[in-house]
């Protein structure tokens, strides 16, 4: 896996530029541990400063500072993101390598599971879970829930990679040498489909974290907790743009962008390393 | 490749004429949609309807219940009526009286000495939109159909108050009632959805009234449908020529030959589309937008001339304790959360200073001032809490004055004149006290340990403070639980979407909410103080009827609704009995009123021009519930726009 | 008209890269000349990334970046007339292509499109170029078709529908539809077990007969020479290192290499052990000086490792680039290990 | 022909089960919610005038007994399935008493509309761009519209709306950023109106198209990247066959069937992101519909927009897969 960064790294553009994207936006993120202000108060600082030397971001229409206000929600998003990740590759994971090892019914079993899962439209569900917990759902069960939604296409996905492994070399030996089928799955197949998970890793985050600001800005969510989408919603709240607050709705656009594109790079330029014709073409010979 | 494309196509195709097919069902469902040129805009009113998409827009049957969400389309105000309306204003000079208007009804109710009668007489010569005279039957068929329909908007009011209903003569219509209820006439006295009377001749051959939509209306008001958007999302209203035999027209002429009403409109829309001289009349902005709106176009006017602009509605905004939880049954620990308040705050936060607060539970608004907040101000400055280790004169009467300073650095247009400030800011308020707050808590059995008070069984005091997710008062209570928070309460804000479901059924600990609505123009409280009484609370979980939220229960307030209940509406004691109601609120602190629901409700002097305003405050001018359709009696089109 | 219908002079042909900076240059052929007569089946030979597939590339006019002809000229003599095929502009390419110059590419499997009908790809390839219409293109097909055995009804098949041989005999039909005047055969008869290989092997022979064409064949596998060539061209780091009649070659070979991959034939009641080449051809990206062979060969001297040895002609047709060729005899039968340097 | 019939009857069985599985879920999750549609007409009624208590006590008795909402869930289970086979489910409780599915067929074609139009642009167009830019990787225009998809692509569908919504309803009023056509437009199949309908669907499904083609874009690029180091495509060049037919019958014929695949998986985020643009951009479709069910705690709207649009999505996907094998030869013979 490391050597895998490396040969990204040195060869491949776009990987570089998604890790220093998100390098920044990490760090950014990271300031808020260090955060003077409490970003759940209202009304510390003067409302409706544009970006200045004391404000770097400016303040908003509740009288937090931008800086640390998105600081602190680009954090909980992020994390979000991993927790939903996390969770979902598990599933995906054991369902892939399960399904593509063992195949037979199992695999079929999964498979048509899976298929279920792959054809439900996800947002109209989410809205559903809303509409009947309303304010219990918190960002973790709305994270659980993503989870049990997003694995599908990368369980597919690792799915199709263990089945080739299956029929390597090493993988007979090791059933010969009598490992069992989880030692097997989890010593010898695992470090194969890294790259992959990775690379859906990213995907996953990007997919959970785009509908987590959907889900905010519609007023879906916990929003007394400052992420991506519930500043976003605030400053629709406070009609931002037409009263010339600016900043408040272009700078977290901005910054998400940067986000999602710099995820997006990474995932893509794994994708690329993962499918060996297109990384020959890149590194020559 | 080509078998490919075909294949799309096919589906394209499929898709198509299904969207196809979708539209031609929109087409049936009868949009005839105006020509913008056919309404020339010195003819034409454009009114912002609060609303969002309207999802069966050809529904007019407005007496089923729940019946469309097309509730302030105009249907309302222009095409119904009954026998009074009561202005949440002061109503207009010569029309109205104790801003009460004779309607339908030529005079004002008649009861008999026990209250078990009511008569009314009607107008005659009002007449229907189709040139049927509206008569007696009407009413007598409207009350009937109700009592015998399940799912009409008054069966369940009408079942539980009326015995029986005739026609004396056409123009006599006579209650009896199934017990005294000398404010059974309030039904027919519109807030906003009122007892509207049906046209007999044409309910009287529907088969099934709940599922009969009722288009075109047949109005007994002065405009009716000229046509509507298939998609919900406008309506457009014609005078009709005979305006003169409504009886708002015998009122005054109303001046657009159209109305349009528009929803569906997001708030930043409103106001570009304002701007734009789209718009004539919206319902409501955020305080931002409406500040920057104001600032651009000295055409718009809110309901002050300066800051702060909005007009207070007659509902109060307050802190509701859920009282029948352990957490707040002591009075002084209601009184010590009253106290840790800070009044300048919750302005700033909430309406960026432009709140009209008050500290006794009537809303500073309509005629109450006059009524209430003025007559009680010395009782207020003078009056005294026992906090367990002295006694203290919580009241502060100029806060209002400080709100006003500070917000004149950024609002130069705030008001300077005495009357104006409490008027706009509200009479007064609490001090916050923070020495005094402990004090209660202390003497409640309290103890502080670090920053945390500890209830009298050890455990930290803590609750939620439930807010709505979004609007002035989100903004109020985000700042009421970090106040307290601050100050050693355990107070979690939590927004929620559906706070009416929660406070119905007593789901919450504090709710920032609205315990108290009035008429507005008219100083009896029975509109909510008859709730109050004991024989309707109901156990936590169960549904609280409207609008004891905080289910405050005290057998002083049970003998004081009594004895409203047998007084007449017009009778001056009622105002007495608001007085003691007022006090006895103050000694038991149920809830910590504040501040009125202010609406940023904005009009433009392009086109129209004659809008109320504070200092022609003869209707309220928000576009949904209120009695606006006064306001279209004494606009005038703008010469030359 | 000359006896020589290609004439490869001095050809050379890199792959050149550049990515982010690395830059690489890959000498796939380095200076090859050489030239394939009219009606002779020409075998070339080399281990795998010996650059022999980069040759053919050029002589089918395949050049495709990053694979570069840097200098020297590949002229066919076509009855239409001659043509560098190095500098020809795409138009006169369109124009010999199949008609007088077709190949057959590796790995029958993977060269038919598998989502169209082998009937379809037979238009694709083989009508511009015939000319013909319709119907009488359809009896052509299968007239053609039925000399390589094949049914008719192969036309209405998916090539995922076919048996590895006849898939091949497909692509050899395909090839060899338009009766060109030359024909490149890579490696068609790799991956085909034994008994399909001797079909295809005589297939090939049969049709070159028939049509009088020209064909040049490549493969890593002596014997399939052996069977087939009449002239054979060993190339091993990108040059022609040995090329001559394809007896001579195998019982006179005059290049230590040559030697060493006509030992590696396995024979009948041969049992003795051969030493095997060890060391891996070197790495084109920067070939050692001199002869390129010299890091694996057991003749290496001096002046091996310093000057490269050029083509010198040592028999009739027979032509070699070793500065020790004298020394050079075959090894097999051979009993006590030769050309120890003395 | 019996393999293929096979494989249709085996997909069609699991259309079923999803939709079952799918409507079920949906069901007994709504019909867990605490909300009484009761109570939320009480509340808006009572919230607007001044009904005694006692009349709010008998009209809630009413209500109740009219809407049903008395008896056990199993057997609303039931009847939901037997009112859903014929097409009815029930009143919507906003709209009181226009069915739900009056509602949904309303928003529907809108939906569908602006679905499948911008779907087939991005799909088609996105592939063919895409198909172009793999055969020719070094023409700069190509190279240029990589980067700008990449640019766009990974941006969630919301924030593109919105920030087109900022653009173009603020900064440059240019283009209807509300509804499905102007109020000064007869719906009908009149001029005006269609370019009033056109007019105003710009933006949503520019939305759309925005994010939904780089996907195609970029993945159609890569795999022609790869195909045309496929030995059958770099063959058929040798033999110069004709460019076109390369391209189409070799090139993106083959590369099409994993796109064919991959929109099979997508149409349901597809359709997500639709009703989310819909909502920004306040398109009558089924977006908006969903989201005022939900705020009015309307059950029986909700669970339509989601029965309706679970069977759609489903379906859709269907049609996709039962395409697949059409166009790869090798899926039939299994």
């Amino acid at each position: 896996m490391i050597s895998v960064f490396r040969d990204l790294i040195r060869y491949n553009i776009e990987f570089t530029i998604g890790l220093v994207l998100v390098g920044l936006v990490v760090a950014f993120a990271a300031l808020s541990f260090i955060s003077p202000v409490d970003p759940s108060l209202i009304y510390l600082a003067v409302p409706d400063q544009p970006p200045s030397a004391q404000h770097w971001f400016g303040t908003n229409s509740r009288g937090q500072d931008l800086f640390w206000q998105l600081s602190a929600a680009f954090r909980n998003s992020l994390i979000f993101g991993l927790t939903v990740a996390v969770l979902s590759r598990i599933i995906s994971i054991t369902v892939g390598l399960a399904a593509g090892y063992l195949g037979g019914w199992v695999d079929r079993v999964l498979m048509f599971i899976n298929d279920i899962f792959v054809s439900v439209p996800i947002f109209p569900i989410l809205v559903l879970f809303y509409f009947v917990l309303r304010s219990d759902l918190d960002t973790f069960t709305l994270a659980l829930i993503m989870a049990c939604l997003g694995w599908p296409f990368d369980a597919r996905l690792i799915r199709s990679v263990a089945r080739g492994l299956k029929h390597r070399e090493f993988t007979r030996h090791a059933v010969f040498a009598g490992m069992s089928t989880r030692k097997v799955l989890l010593e010898e197949h695992l470090p194969y489909v890294m790259p992959i998970v990775f690379a859906t890793f990213m995907n996953n985050m990007l997919w959970s974290m785009a509908l987590e600001v959907t889900l905010a800005v519609l007023g879906f969510t916990n929003l007394n907790h400052p992420t991506m989408g519930t500043v976003l919603y605030w400053s629709n709240q406070h009609s931002a743009i037409v009263v010339g607050v600016w900043w408040w709705v272009v700078i977290p656009v901005v910054l998400i962008v940067i986000t999602f594109l710099g995820l997006f790079l990474l995932a893509m330029s794994m994708n690329e390393y993962i499918d060996p014709r297109s990384r020959l073409r890149r590194m020559g010979v | 490749m080509h078998r490919r494309s075909f294949l799309l196509a096919g589906t394209a195709a499929g898709v198509l004429t299904l969207a196809a097919k979708g539209l031609a069902f929109a087409q049936e469902a009868e949009g005839s949609a105006p020509d913008l040129a056919e309404f020339p805009r010195k003819e034409t009113l454009i009114i912002h309807n609060p609303e969002g998409v309207i999802r069966n827009p050809g529904w007019f049957n407005n007496w089923v219940v729940g019946a469309g969400n097309a509730l302030s389309n105009g249907l309302h105000q222009l095409t119904t009526d009954t026998f009074w309306l009561i202005d949440p204003d002061a109503g207009l000079e010569g029309a109205s009286e104790n801003a009460i208007y004779n309607s339908l009804a030529d005079g004002l109710w008649e009861y008999n000495e026990d209250f078990t009668e009511m008569t009314v007489k009607l107008k005659p010569g009002i007449y229907w939109s189709d040139g049927v005279e509206f008569t007696a039957d009407d009413v007598v068929f409207t009350v009937e159909k109700h009592k015998a329909t399940p799912g009409l908007s008054q069966n369940g009011a009408y079942n539980a108050q009326v015995e029986t209903v005739e026609a004396v003569d056409p123009y006599t219509v006579h209650f009896t009632l199934k017990g005294p209820n000398s404010r059974f006439h309030t039904l027919f006295s519109v807030r906003w959805t009122g007892a509207w009377i049906m046209p007999k001749h044409v309910f009287e051959n529907v088969e099934d009234i709940l599922s009969f939509p009722n288009d075109p209306p047949v109005s007994l008001g002065p405009y009716t449908l000229h046509s509507y958007d298939p998609n919900g999302t406008w309506y457009i209203w014609q005078r009709r020529d005979d305006w003169e035999r409504t009886a708002l027209g015998m009122i005054g002429e109303p001046k657009p030959r159209f109305i349009i009403y528009r929803n569906n409109i997001s708030p930043d829309n409103r106001l570009i589309e304002m701007r734009n001289g789209n718009l004539d009349m919206v319902h409501d902005l955020s305080p931002e937008a409406t500040f920057s709106i104001i600032q651009q176009d000295p055409q718009i006017q809110g309901w002050f001339p300066g800051f702060p602009y909005a007009h207070p509605d007659p509902t109060l905004v307050m802190a509701i304790f859920n009282l029948q939880k352990p957490l707040f049954e002591d009075k002084r620990v209601r009184w010590a959360l009253a106290l840790m308040l800070d009044a300048r705050a919750m302005s700033m936060a909430s309406y960026r200073g432009a709140a009209t607060l008050s500290a006794i539970s009537v809303p500073p608004t309509g005629t109450h001032p006059r009524d209430f907040h003025g007559p009680l101000q010395d009782f207020l400055i003078n009056y005294e809490l026992d906090t367990g280790s002295r006694t203290i004169k919580p009241y502060d009467p100029d806060v209002g004055l400080q709100i006003a300073e500070m917000v004149r650095g950024q609002f130069p247009d705030a008001p300077t004149d005495e009357t104006a400030v409490r008027n706009a800011f509200g009479y007064g308020w609490w001090k916050q006290d923070l020495q005094a707050a402990e004090e209660l808590l202390t003497s409640a059995g309290f103890s502080k340990q670090g920053n945390q008070w500890m209830m009298p069984d050890g455990q930290p005091f803590r609750f939620s403070v439930m807010v709505p997710t979004d609007g002035v008062v989100n903004r109020l209570g985000a700042i009421i639980a970090q106040t307290w928070a601050q100050n050693g309460i355990g107070a979690q804000v939590e927004a929620a979407s559906d706070t009416w479901d929660r406070q119905r059924v007593g789901n919450y600990d504090v709710n920032i909410s609205w315990a108290v609505e009035t008429w507005g123009g008219h100083p009896d409280l029975s509109f909510f103080l008859d709730s109050y009484h004991s024989e309707y609370i109901k156990p936590l979980g169960e549904s609280q009827p409207d609008r004891n939220w905080m289910r405050w229960e005290d057998p002083r307030l049970d003998e004081l609704i009594e004895k409203i209940r047998a007084s007449d509406f017009n009778d001056p004691v009622g105002i007495e009995y608001g007085h003691e109601f007022v006090k006895l609120h103050l000694e038991e602190m149920p809830n910590i009123p504040i501040m009125a629901y202010n609406v940023f409700s904005v009009q433009s002097n392009r086109y129209w021009t004659g809008w109320p305003n504070i200092d022609r405050p003869y209707a309220n001018p928000v576009t949904n519930w209120s009695n606006g359709r006064y306001i279209f009696t004494q606009i005038t089109p703008v010469e030359g726009a | 008209m000359t006896r020589d219908i290609l004439k490869v002079d001095g050809l050379k042909a890199y792959y050149q890269m550049n990515y982010f900076g690395v830059n690489r240059e890959v000498r796939a052929v380095d200076d090859i000349t050489m030239t394939v007569r009219r009606g002779e089946v020409y075998g070339i030979a080399g281990e795998s990334s010996s650059g022999k597939t980069s040759f053919i590339k050029v002589l089918a006019a395949a050049v495709r970046p990053p694979l570069r002809v840097v200098d020297g000229s590949v002229r066919f003599g076509f009855s239409t007339g001659p043509i560098d095929v190095v500098r020809a502009s795409p138009r006169e390419l369109e124009a010999i292509r199949w008609m007088s110059l077709s190949y057959v590419m590796q790995g029958s499997m993977s060269v038919l499109n598998p989502v169209r009908r082998i009937g379809k790809t037979f238009r694709d390839f083989a009508q511009r170029p015939l000319g013909l219409s319709g119907r009488a293109f359809e009896e052509r097909v299968v007239e053609h078709l039925a000399r390589l055995k094949l049914p008719a009804d192969v036309l209405r098949a998916y090539p995922h529908e076919l048996s590895g041989g006849m898939r091949q005999r497909v692509t050899i039909g395909l090839a060899t539809v338009c009766h060109p005047e030359f024909i490149i055969a890579d490696e068609p008869t790799t991956a085909l077990d034994v008994v399909v290989q001797k079909e295809v092997l005589s297939l090939i022979r049969e049709i070159q007969r028939e049509m009088d064409s020209s064909v040049v064949f490549v493969t890593h596998d002596m014997s399939v020479h052996a069977n087939i060539a009449d002239r054979v061209g060993i190339i091993y780091a990108g040059r022609l290192v040995e090329e001559g009649p394809t007896r001579q070659m195998f019982f006179a070979p005059k290049h230590p290499y040559t030697a060493h991959l006509v030992a590696s034939l396995p024979r009948i009641g041969d049992t003795t052990q051969r030493p095997a080449l060890d060391g891996r051809p070197p790495n084109l990206a920067d070939p050692p000086r001199g002869c390129r062979f010299h890091p694996r060969c057991p003749l290496a001297i001096d002046k091996c490792r310093e000057q490269s040895p050029p083509l010198e002609t040592v028999a009739a047709d027979h032509r070699t680039a070793c500065w020790r060729w004298r020394e050079v005899t075959p090894l097999v039968g051979a009993i006590s290990p030769v050309g120890v340097p003395a | 022909m019996r393999a293929y019939l096979l494989f249709a009857g085996k997909r069609f069985l699991q259309l079923l089960a999803v939709i079952f599985c799918g409507i079920s879920a949906t069901f007994l999750v709504t019909h867990l919610s605490p909300i009484d549609p009761v109570e939320q007409v009480l509340g808006r009624l009572s919230a607007r005038s001044n009904l005694s208590p006692d009349a709010i006590a008998a009209t809630r008795a009413a209500l109740t007994e009219l809407y049903g909402t008395n008896q056990p869930i199993l057997q609303q289970y039931f009847n939901f399935w037997a009112r859903l086979l014929r097409g009815d489910l029930g009143p919507s409780l906003l709209a009181f008493p226009t069915p739900s599915m009056d509602l949904v067929a309303r928003a529907l074609p809108w939906t569908l509309g602006l679905l499948a139009t911008s779907t087939l642009f991005t799909f088609i167009v996105g592939n063919l761009m895409g198909a172009l830019a793999g055969y020719r990787p070094d023409n700069p225009f190509f190279r240029a519209f990589g980067l700008l998809s990449i640019a766009i692509q990974p941006i969630p569908y919301y924030v593109v709306a919105f920030i087109l919504l900022i653009i173009f309803g603020y900064y440059l009023p240019i283009l209807p950023t509300n509804g499905g056509f102007g109020m000064d437009v007869r719906p009908g199949w009149t001029p005006q109106f269609i370019v009033s309908l056109l007019q105003h669907a710009i933006l949503p499904a520019a939305s759309l198209v925005l994010v939904g083609f780089g996907g195609w874009f970029l993945g159609m690029r890569a795999l022609v990247s790869n195909i045309i180091n496929d030995d059958y495509v770099t063959y058929a060049e040798l033999a110069g066959v004709d460019r076109r037919t390369v391209v189409g019958s070799y090139v993106i014929r083959n590369a099409m069937l994993p796109q064919l695949t991959a929109l099979a998986m997508t149409l349901g985020g597809v359709f997500s992101g639709t009703i989310i643009t819909e909502e920004v951009f306040n398109y009558p479709g089924m977006g908006s519909l969903l989201i005022d069910a939900v705020n009015y705690g309307d059950y029986s709207l909700v669970l339509a927009v989601a029965t309706v649009s679970i069977t759609a999505v489903a379906g859709a996907i269907f049609i996709v897969d039962l395409l697949y094998p059409l166009l790869d030869p090798r899926i039939r013979a299994e």
